[in-house]
């Protein structure tokens, strides 16, 4: 374990010496600093309706009001911790289900390993966004949980593909043979030896689909098949999409939380592209 | 002498990266000349700073080396001031190069008449018919002795051996002034590397052209070259006509390289190895980078300035205040560093073996082709003896090594060891008999995870072997830090395997195995990533280990003189079939079978020219 | 050839798990589709058994046990038969992708072909100007695009290039009032309408392709065969595509995959937006009206689709690949 | 996007779908007569060439074929069109007078045998029989210009749904092997339109020569373009490519009204919307329970905040008003309208034996605490901001409500299955009160069983006598009062949208005559009312 925060944090001084990653790890902190902090830094209830409709923004409402008189700032600041903890909990599952696939995959190699690689790339070519709409459409009950599960369920064969390369190549490694002589077990050679030469490509993978569930679920949400009252960016558009914000000159509803989130996405692939650089030294620019 | 071809004064070459704020001068003031048609080795340590300066020469420098000063000059053109336009012109035209890994150095996606033809195309001769660019590669190919058929191959269908001839036959299509090699042969069998640069000699003495040839191997230059330079951390320490150099060494490091070199034939092989670490670039000791290793350094070495290059009145140059004298002593046989000698002796090979190896077949299957690796294999390992296996690359040596440890299972026949047919051991089998069987593995880097420190790595087998706690372990791994000699044991503790010099990592690799005590240790050339400069101190250690704890070692080399050095018996084997076996001394000295007498010829013996050198160098 | 039957194995096989997988979603799922359906054709007050039956048995609602099931839906797929619509009844689904299908094949072709191109093209010319200021510019522009909701680029363009400054027509695949036929006033028509969602769709797909080719192509000029045609005297632009470029794009095909499914998934959102004529506006269509015929048929194609290209995607590299071309290994 | 627009008319019409349409800007502008383009629902970003008037879309076909009379969805208010006159014979037989001098569109004229067959098509299609017309009629046969209707039983008030069956022309229709697949490309009907061209994405009807009132109707062409979604398909109205639409806009009078003084709307009330609560599980099958729930509710703050202010609370009697007013028991204390009273839920619920604990949550007599769960279909935003405040309203009560979302397939069928404590959902509306009564009290759906009820609607339906089926309307009325079997909370509007600047005379809050949406029956009275501007 030692070994691991060891490289986490060695990495981290490695990161915040890249500009593009120091700016990344700034602004996805600021968002979760936001979430965070989102019942001080709001003005008011995100969900409390005791305004006047569709104000334009003004110094009470900095970003106006939407058709049912909530605030949209607050609901901006509230709105990140949707996105965040979708990135977070589907990055994570995405990559816990990569890595013990991969993991798995890469080290087993034999059978399992065909029938998992089978299954890793036809999951890689089904289209995902497709499937998760019908998937969503058969589904009963809407909500941010179901959109978490649903994007771990399809998001996972990319990380899983390259955990096992990267697998395959370390596992080949003569220190794993080693560690074998050293009488370790295998447990402890996959997850003390090989795991921490894994870190940067992880943090990578999780980056990566953090990103495609934050973005995924807002399309989800966006096109109506979330749960519409949880307040998240991507509800905050479907309403103001269904409300006709840019006809009635509320853009700053609509503008606002679409700039959010590609604010964190830029952010995230701001962090990767450091990750990047980081596992892949000849990228340095 | 002749009007130089190139010459390099002067010449500093900093590597910066943006990324770690840091600036690694790696060549730190070079000077050469090369004359048209010489032949010159430039020899140095990883890190010397020799393959930087051969990429300084074309501009080709990556990773953000830049020319910080310095003049190179081609014909009297300042390549370092040219134009790319102009720049482009000389190369290839003028000079070419060979690069070190013969496996990447051709486009993979296309053909080899291909990569022949864009660099004819884009010198202008496109005056050529298709035909006569045809014929050309063709004649080009036939000459570095490569079946012309295989110009419409891809490079992934050619073999190592024939990539570099090709990547030969390649840089001569224009017939340049000069052809720079780096490493060409590294990564190729013995035997084939010992054909191409016989070939390439001869070649080069035919056409006439220059060669600029940069190896880590001393005796690979000294057999081919008409002019040896030396490098040592970032400088050019010696350079000398050959012949001379060999016979009367001027600089201790040039002296002490030669002295780890020996023949394995003689009655008595003896040997030198230079202590200490090859130098670290980012932290050189002020005075003479080399007087932390040099038997002979006094304080003046040990101060001031870079010892100034001393030129010679015989020819030549060394960087080095006792240079001058040298001279003069031409017969002082001074030793610079530590011995290792090895008498013939008579060691009983006859006692009770403690693994036994029966008739043991192992094919593997690389995309769908069957490539035998051993055919009916038979040995036994007597127990408190050295067995060397020798062979070429692809002669299964690994392969047994690691069906030995149990790391593969045979496809047929057994191994025994103490009542037991290893291959049928499962994993609990297994772990138990790895307490018994260890093994070295060639590239301590690879053999140590990057992410561990030294001292996690040695207490593991202790506790997992030992059934000891960390805190009892962590004695006895301070003593075996000691014993493998990493002194003072406590100040590499907590180090980073990664931190290691590579001689320091080898001996971690060592230590590791002897931790768990093992009865058979199986060293799979534990040398050969080593620099040249250290290894004998490992095959040192090696040899002093087994006779205090009374192991039995297995050492698999494909080089014949550590084999006489540590070994009491030979076993040879080529293509997966055992050719020859016997004692030690017998085998090598006076050996029965071709393979083995070609293994012999090829072993780089700087005492055993190639070529007479063609034209002395005169002023 | 050995390499051309294995992705073809391998296509089959995906076919033949997409397939299956398009039967047991809903059967898996809760909620029964067949009540659904009678319920929508009913709509509100008693529900007739009767009228169900008849409906039930009008709309070939599924019988009997899973096996026989899955058999008749295979065979009612190798027929063409992909069952009745609800919405569009009594026409069947692929009546209704027939029309839907063009207009998706056009605009996704294209913007695939486009995006692929520029971004190639452009990460190119990145990775062979590194740390100059066309390569950070176009990075960062780069990581801003690719960013980009995708939805919200559509909305930002329709609002601001169609509703304000009437740039672009607002939605729709070519003016109404034509009639479909091959004339060149139709034509571009349809190509004006579609040039907003193309827009969108190249603008927001494009960074991909950019950092992927950019990276592979920083990796393959530190290769030693680039250095060696560096130092053959190569010209900087044969060096940049025979070598640097031709290397770099084989990987950046077999990100093919994951990029396609973006796009595709992007398409859907773009579709949407613009009330594009597409198989992405109709699914979201299929899904709102609880039209499972109609919505998993369109699921299976866009698989399809997406296999197919990746097939193609695969058998281009097996072309441009000598490794795998002759038999060898493939990356 | 599913919005309020989209349930309306699957509410009223059965059918899910999406108002759409795209630009026919190109026509010209100057002309005094220019074709009306009309946004209609649809169900997706194509057309397909279906005018089978017995599929259960509403949109072109409409203009094509015709029934026998126009029925006002709301007022139930009728208009005599293919038939002059009918009356019922008894209680069992309707004579009926079709209109004379009417032609098919392709010439032919129309007869009491046309309307005949359309009927025994019903009969040998039940697929086409939606209403169940079949299951109380035992014969319909044509005599001279009368179409005779037997009944099995008394059956008066099937005459609504008769009367609103489209008459199909036998001379085609007879040769057509399965009506229900058949999707009439090439429709003939006796309506004021014809299909001129079609292709998937838009269609053009053009004036029927042969109508028998071809005099009335004065725009020459109706356009349907097709497929916009939510956001386009506003531009597409605000920018002026539609001329008639049903959407759902908010802010109407900012996004639409101001600014051009040719964009009118009307968005008259129509179904209450009610919260259904499970009456087979306790303690919701308590009356009283029902009652103070429906105290408990802020009628007008949901209207305002959730239903922008665009349409009334609903009366408890469930008839929908003013549009059905002449039914209404004028004994009825406030016509039926719960007021807001918390204190008397609170008060209600006391004397039904409820109790609250410490924490003050509501148990029920026998000691449960109470909670349950509405069911919205997904994406449904202004039913979903009703529950929101409707929970918000039952909280001080010491309820805890959840709301949830499923989609409509899963929220229709946990409905059919009773697997649900409550939903909100559509009741009553139907144009002839007795429908709405009868729907409510005879369905299973909402486990409500009255024998009284039961005995009423039988009463009713066998009476020919208006006075007899006002006094069991009121005494229907009493009984939702006292039952409250569901708890009306407001009149789901019916969007429309029209631009006056081409064509004028539409249906307003002031002329009612018809509603106002381009999808309902009676768009055959708004299109003959319309009339070029001056």
């Amino acid at each position: 374990m030692r070994a691991v925060v060891a490289s986490l944090v060695s990495s981290f001084g490695l990161l915040w010496s890249n500009w593009r990653a120091r700016l990344g790890l700034v602004m996805v902190g600021g968002f979760i600093v936001i979430a965070i902090l989102a019942p001080w830094l709001a003005p008011y209830s995100p969900t409390s309706q005791a305004f006047g409709r569709m104000l334009p923004p003004s110094a009470a409402h900095l970003l106006g009001t939407t058709q049912l008189g909530q605030d949209v700032f607050s609901q901006l600041i509230w709105g990140a911790r949707t996105s965040l903890l979708v990135g977070a909990a589907a990055g994570g599952l995405v990559t816990l289900i990569a890595i013990v696939i991969g993991l798995l995959s890469g080290f087993l190699q034999g059978w399992v390993d065909d029938v998992l690689m089978l299954l890793t790339n036809v999951a890689l070519v089904i289209p995902g966004f497709p499937l998760m709409i019908v998937l969503s459409a058969y589904i009963p009950v809407h909500g941010v949980g179901v959109i978490i599960i649903v994007l771990s369920v399809t998001g996972w064969a990319w990380g899983a593909r390259v955990l096992r390369s990267q697998m395959i190549s370390l596992r080949s490694r003569d220190y794993v043979a080693s560690a074998e002589f050293s009488g370790e077990s295998v447990l402890r050679i996959v997850f003390r030896e090989i795991l921490p030469n894994m870190t940067s490509l992880i943090a990578a993978s999780f980056m990566g689909a953090a990103m495609g569930a934050i973005l995924g679920e807002a399309g989800l949400e966006f096109l109506g098949f979330g749960n519409p009252q949880v307040v998240s960016w991507g509800t905050m558009l479907y309403w103001a999409e269904n409300s006709s914000a840019l006809i009635a000159g509320q853009w700053a509803w609509i503008f606002a939380p679409g700039l959010a989130l590609a604010l964190l996405g830029v952010g995230i692939a701001f962090i990767n592209f450091g990750i990047d650089i980081i596992s892949n030294p000849k990228l340095e620019a | 002498m002749q009007r130089p071809v190139v010459s390099i004064e002067d010449v500093v070459v900093t590597y910066r990266s943006k990324r770690r704020h840091t600036a690694l001068t790696s060549v730190q003031g070079m000077s050469l000349e090369i004359g048209a048609g010489e032949f010159v080795g430039l020899v140095g340590e990883s890190g010397s700073g020799k393959s930087t300066l051969a990429n300084a020469i074309l501009r080709l420098l990556t990773g953000g080396g830049e020319v910080e000063r310095g003049r190179i000059s081609f014909n009297g053109q300042d390549l370092l001031a040219l134009s790319e336009d102009a720049l482009r012109a000389v190369r290839w035209q003028d000079i070419a190069v060979v690069l070190q890994s013969s496996m990447n150095a051709l486009n993979p996606v296309a053909t080899v008449r291909s990569q022949f033809r864009d660099v004819i195309r884009a010198h202008r001769r496109s005056s050529w018919s298709e035909q006569q660019v045809d014929a050309e590669i063709s004649r080009l190919l036939s000459l570095v002795k490569i079946d012309p058929k295989y110009a419409s191959a891809y490079p992934h269908e050619l073999s190592g051996g024939m990539k570099q001839r090709v990547a030969i036959a390649l840089a001569l299509v224009l017939d340049p002034r000069l052809v720079i090699m780096d490493e060409p042969t590294t990564g190729l069998d013995v035997i084939i590397e010992h054909e191409i640069l016989t070939d390439l000699r001869e070649l080069q003495r035919e056409r006439g052209f220059a060669v600029l040839l940069i190896s880590h191997d001393l005796g690979t230059i000294l057999e081919v070259a008409d002019r040896v330079l030396v490098a040592y951390a970032g400088r050019i320490v010696e350079d000398r006509p050959a012949e001379a150099l060999l016979n009367h060494p001027l600089h201790p490091y040039t002296r002490a390289l030669l002295d780890c070199y020996a023949d394995p034939g003689a009655d008595q092989v003896r040997i030198t190895y230079i202590p200490g670490q090859p130098p670290n670039m980012a932290a050189l000791p002020p005075g003479c980078p080399f007087w932390p290793r040099c038997a002979e350094a006094e304080e003046r070495c040990k101060q001031g300035r870079v010892p100034p290059p001393t030129v010679l009145e015989s020819g030549g140059m060394a960087a080095c205040h006792h240079a001058a004298a040298e001279v003069a002593a031409v017969d002082s046989a001074r030793i610079s560093g530590a011995v290792y000698v090895k008498s013939s002796t008579n060691p009983n090979v006859n006692r009770e073996p403690v693994i036994t190896v029966s008739d043991v077949s192992k094919t593997y299957h690389r995309e769908r082709r069957p490539v035998v690796a051993l055919r009916g294999v038979s040995l036994s390992l007597p127990r408190g003896t050295v067995t060397a296996l020798v062979g070429g690359s692809g002669s299964g040596k690994s392969t047994l090594a690691r069906l030995i440890t149990g790391m593969e299972r045979p496809d047929r026949g057994t191994i025994r060891f103490d009542g037991q047919d290893i291959p049928r051991l499962g994993r609990r089998g297994l772990h138990a008999y790895r307490q018994h069987v260890q093994m070295v593995f060639q590239d301590p880097f690879a053999a140590l995870n990057p992410m561990n420190t030294v001292g996690y790595t040695l207490i593991r087998p202790f506790v997992n072997y030992g059934r000891m706690s960390s805190a009892e372990a962590f004695d006895r791994v301070r003593q075996l830090l000691e014993q493998v000699g990493l002194t003072p044991a406590e100040a590499f503790f907590g180090k980073h395997t990664g931190e290691l010099s590579g001689g320091q990592a080898q001996r971690v690799v060592v230590a590791k195995a002897l931790a768990a005590d093992p009865d058979v240790l199986v060293a799979d050339e534990p040398i050969s990533m080593l620099d040249v400069s250290i290894r004998a101190g490992i095959l040192r250690l090696l040899d002093d280990l087994r006779t205090q704890r009374g192991f039995t070692l297995l050492y698999i080399t494909h080089d014949l003189l550590s084999a006489r050095l540590l070994a009491d018996q030979v076993i040879v084997l080529d293509r997966g079939e055992i050719v020859e076996q016997g004692l030690a001394s017998d085998v090598i000295r006076s050996p029965q079978h071709e393979y083995t007498r070609l293994l012999l010829r090829s072993i780089p013996n700087p005492r055993r020219r190639m070529l007479p050198p063609k034209a002395q160098v005169s002023h | 050839m050995r390499y051309l039957i294995k992705r073809l194995a391998f296509l089959l096989f995906t076919l033949w798990l997409a397939v299956t997988l398009n039967f047991l979603i809903p059967r898996l799922m809760p909620g029964n589709p067949a009540q659904i359906m009678v319920q929508k054709l009913v709509g509100e007050g008693p529900v007739n058994p009767q009228l169900v039956r008849a409906v039930g048995i009008m709309l070939g609602l599924p019988r009997g046990t899973l096996w026989h099931q899955y058999g008749l839906y295979v065979y009612n797929l190798l027929h063409g038969n992909f069952g009745v619509s609800y919405t569009y009844f009594p026409y069947p689904v692929m009546t209704v992708i027939a029309q839907a299908l063009p207009w998706t094949l056009i605009l996704l072709g294209t913007t695939t072909i486009i995006t692929f191109i520029l971004g190639t093209a452009l990460g190119a010319l990145a990775a062979s100007r590194r740390g100059t200021w066309f390569d950070t510019t176009a990075t960062i522009t780069a990581n801003f695009t690719a960013t980009f909701p995708f939805f919200w680029t559509a909305l930002m363009a329709l609002y601001v290039l169609g509703f304000v400054l009437h740039w672009f027509p607002q939605s729709g695949g070519y003016d109404a009032a034509m009639m479909p036929q091959w004339s060149a006033t139709f034509v571009l028509s349809a190509v004006y309408h579609s040039v907003l969602p193309a827009l969108v769709i190249v603008v927001t797909g494009t960074g991909g392709w950019l950092f992927g080719m950019r990276n592979n192509m920083i990796h393959v000029l530190g290769e030693d065969y680039v250095r060696l045609a560096m130092a053959k005297g190569l010209p900087r632009r044969e060096i940049a595509l025979a070598y640097g470029a031709r290397n770099a794009i084989l990987p950046n095909l077999t990100g093919f995959a994951m990029s396609l499914g973006t796009l595709v998934g992007g398409s859907i959102l773009v579709e949407t937006v613009f009330s594009y004529p597409g198989m992405g506006y109709l699914l979201f269509n299929a899904v709102g009206n609880s039209d499972y015929p109609l919505m998993q048929t369109i699921f299976l194609f866009i698989t399809i689709g997406t296999l197919i290209a990746n097939f193609v995607a695969d058998i281009l590299y097996g072309v441009l690949d000598p490794r795998t071309r002759r038999g060898g290994v493939s990356a | 996007m599913f919005t309020a627009k989209l349930r309306k008319g699957v509410l009223a019409l059965g059918v899910g779908g999406f108002v759409l349409a795209a630009g026919a800007s190109s026509f010209a502008k100057t002309a005094k007569t220019p074709p009306l383009v009309i946004g209609v629902e649809a169900a997706g970003p194509t057309f397909t060439a279906n005018f089978n008037p017995f599929a259960n879309q509403r949109d072109g076909r409409l203009y094509i074929y015709e029934p026998m009379a126009l029925v006002n969805p709301y007022s139930g208010q009728v208009t005599p069109w293919l038939a002059t006159a009918w009356h019922f014979q008894n209680a069992r037989q309707l004579r009926m007078t079709v209109r004379q001098g009417v032609k098919w569109s392709d010439g032919t004229p129309f007869t009491a045998k046309d309307v005949a067959f359309t009927f025994n098509l019903l009969k040998r299609f039940p697929a086409l029989d939606g209403a169940d017309l079949w299951g109380v009629l035992s014969s319909v046969s044509a005599q001279g210009n009368t179409v005779i209707f037997d009944f099995k039983k008394p059956a008066v008030q099937t005459l609504t749904e008769i009367l609103q069956v489209p008459i199909v022309p036998a001379h085609i229709w007879s040769h057509v092997k399965n009506p229900v697949t058949w999707p009439d490309a090439h429709p003939v009907g006796t309506g004021p339109y014809v299909l001129q061209s079609f292709t998937p994405y838009q269609y053009v009807l053009a004036k029927n020569t042969h109508y028998w009132q071809a005099n009335k109707v004065q725009v020459p062409k109706l356009v349907f373009p097709a497929g916009a979604a939510n956001q386009a398909a506003q531009l597409k109205l605000v920018s002026g490519q539609w001329q008639w639409a049903t959407l759902f806009l908010p802010n109407v009078q900012s996004t639409w009204v101001k600014g051009n003084p040719y964009h009118k709307y009307w968005f008259p009330g129509g179904a209450p919307v009610a919260l259904v609560l499970n009456l087979k599980k306790p303690p919701f099958n308590n009356p009283r329970f029902r009652q103070a729930v429906s105290y408990a509710i802020n009628r007008r703050a949901i209207v305002n905040k959730a239903e922008f202010g665009y349409v009334p609370p609903a009366s408890q009697a469930l008839l929908t008003l003013p549009a059905q007013k002449s039914w209404l028991n004028p004994k009825l204390a406030n016509r039926g309208y719960i007021p807001y009273e918390p204190a008397k839920a609170k008060q209600l619920l006391k004397s039904a034996g409820f109790r609250w604990n410490a924490h003050g949550a509501l148990l029920t007599p026998s000691g449960h605490p109470v909670s349950f769960t509405i069911q919205i279909p997904s994406g449904w935003t202004d039913w979903i901001q009703t529950s929101d405040m409707i929970a918000q309203d039952l909280k001080p009560l010491g309820m805890s409500v959840t709301v949830e979302t499923p989609q409509y397939g899963a929220w229709a069928a946990n409905q059919t299955n009773g697997s649900f404590t409550g939903v909100l959902n559509g009741a009553g509306g139907q144009p002839d009160p007795y429908w709405s009564f009868y729907y409510l009290f005879h369905s299973n759906t909402f486990g409500f069983q009255s024998p009284k009820a039961a005995a009423l609607l039988a009463n009713w339906n066998s009476t020919t006598s208006h006075a007899q089926q006002l006094k069991d309307a009121y005494q229907l009325e009493n009984l939702m009062m006292q039952e409250t079997p569901v708890i009306p909370l407001f009149y789901g509007a019916n969007w429309a949208e029209y631009n006056t600047r081409y064509y004028v005379g539409w249906p307003n809050a002031k002329n009612p005559y018809a509603t106002a949406a381009p999808y309902l029956q009676d768009v055959l009275m708004v299109i003959t009312h319309l009339r070029a501007r001056g």
